[in-house]
């Protein structure tokens, strides 16, 4: 297992599945999320069959731009074949994916255990 | 003791997401002293980015030198947002739903939804540069 | 770029000179961020220290159970102060001149004088448990 | 010269004249003029003839409150034969005076040594 860090994600793999965690708790601000779209965008680049999990333990605030970077990166990864999956929501954040629906697009695990089981 | 009982403030930023997260956060204080539920704080933080976003963002157009004006006004009950910007406005009722079936993987288009349905009400000015919100304390 | 334009605040004390002098620090932080001069800083301390305590001496009789209520609102060019105490209030036109001379030597009754004085208006409600004053910032 | 300090009054004697200089910016507000009034109605009662100088270098504000308590200190001052001398008195402050015509009451010296000379 590898990992790698920066302020706003740690990425780790884990045989041939990536794991993110979000690590700020405001990460997910206008400031920040085309930055770390840009950083996930480039792992879903560099993977032949990306097979990604989102970890939003530490995410306490979703606005829709995030939900946007979300769903751009969603459509990379099965344009490329790959798997996304996100895990650990926060019940209030997860109320922002019921209520737009989008619970109904992505895979969506409670565990992190959860998430990388179901890409292996 | 000493109780506020009321706070109005009136500010102008530039239309840069580095401000935009400076007024988001002064609100947030704001009703933070207030006491208010952890829902609310969530619901006006969330609605406070959605908008000032579209301000800056459609309304502005990211163009720096223009300005976006936030007024908010805060007591123990209810925080009462208005924020205008400098822009041709639109109309409301032209956005499509974003939760209907042929937007829902649309990467735009969500935030005055999440707006409406997190505070108690969301108006539009007659040409859509001016958005008022109120949420109360629950 | 990021401007206060006006800031309005209601609050209530005690009456008590401690949550006095706290109120009358937060309207000087105001004024201060604002920028505003030292003489107008120094009328709009005077000023405040008067009339907070005429309210909380003559208009609550120092009962530390009834409430004065400050109101305040600043901008960059004024800063408008009103104080409303529970008591019955007092006729302003009934108050002798402090400087004639034969009050000259008295202890007290120079307050609504200074206010007057450093203020550029000081106007009480028609019963005088209210007073609003504001100053310009020169 | 003997030297006597709390937190709000600095007193000190030469000869029969007792300097007191005021020594917090905030010194008279509403809060401490009552006990600052005392400390200083404490000194005139103790002396015979009092001769007292009161040096305001540090106070930066003044309010109708300690007006009424330098007047009241100055009438015990001169009941018992006494004289109180002020200085030093800030351009702020001084409007004050000069506004409520105390400036014709109480006798008022630029320096602290012209102060105390007047007293000799
Ligand atoms: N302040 C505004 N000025 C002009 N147009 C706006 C403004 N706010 C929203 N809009 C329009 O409404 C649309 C929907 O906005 P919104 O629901 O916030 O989603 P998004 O910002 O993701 O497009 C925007 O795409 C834009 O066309
Ligand atoms: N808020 C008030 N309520 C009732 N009476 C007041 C009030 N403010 C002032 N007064 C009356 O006006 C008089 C003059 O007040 P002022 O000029 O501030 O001097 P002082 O407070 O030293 O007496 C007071 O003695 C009091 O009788």
């Amino acid at each position: 297992m590898t990992r790698e860090k920066n302020s706003r994600l740690t990425i780790s793999t884990e045989g041939d599945v990536t794991l993110v965690e979000l690590a700020e708790r405001r990460i997910l601000d206008e400031v920040s999320i085309s930055e770390i779209g840009d950083s996930l965008n480039a792992l879903v680049v560099q993977s032949p069959k990306p097979r990604l999990v989102l970890d939003f333990s530490k995410v306490a605030h979703m606005s829709s731009s995030a939900l946007g970077m979300l769903i751009t990166l969603h459509k990379r990864t099965r344009e490329k074949g790959g798997e996304l999956r996100l895990c650990c929501i926060q019940p209030a954040i997860y109320e922002v994916f019921v209520i737009t629906r989008l619970n109904e697009i992505f895979s969506i695990h409670q565990t992190r255990p959860q998430a990388m089981d179901s890409l292996k | 003791m000493h109780r506020v009982l009321n706070v109005v403030k009136r500010i102008a930023i530039a239309s840069n997401f580095e401000e935009a997260a400076k007024v988001q956060n002064a609100i947030l204080d704001e009703v933070g002293k207030f006491g208010y539920s952890e829902p609310s704080v969530f619901a006006i933080k969330l609605a406070v980015e959605e908008c000032l976003n579209n301000a800056i963002r459609h309304g502005n157009k990211m163009d720096e030198s223009k300005t976006v004006r936030v007024e908010y006004e805060t007591d123990a009950s209810k925080v009462r947002i208005a924020v205008t910007d400098e822009g041709g406005g639109f109309d409301p009722l032209d956005v499509p739903d974003p939760t209907a079936d042929e937007n829902l993987e649309k990467p735009s288009g969500r935030g005055i939804m999440l707006m409406r349905v997190y505070m108690d009400s969301v108006e539009y000015s007659p040409d859509g540069s001016r958005v008022v919100m109120v949420k109360h304390n629950r």
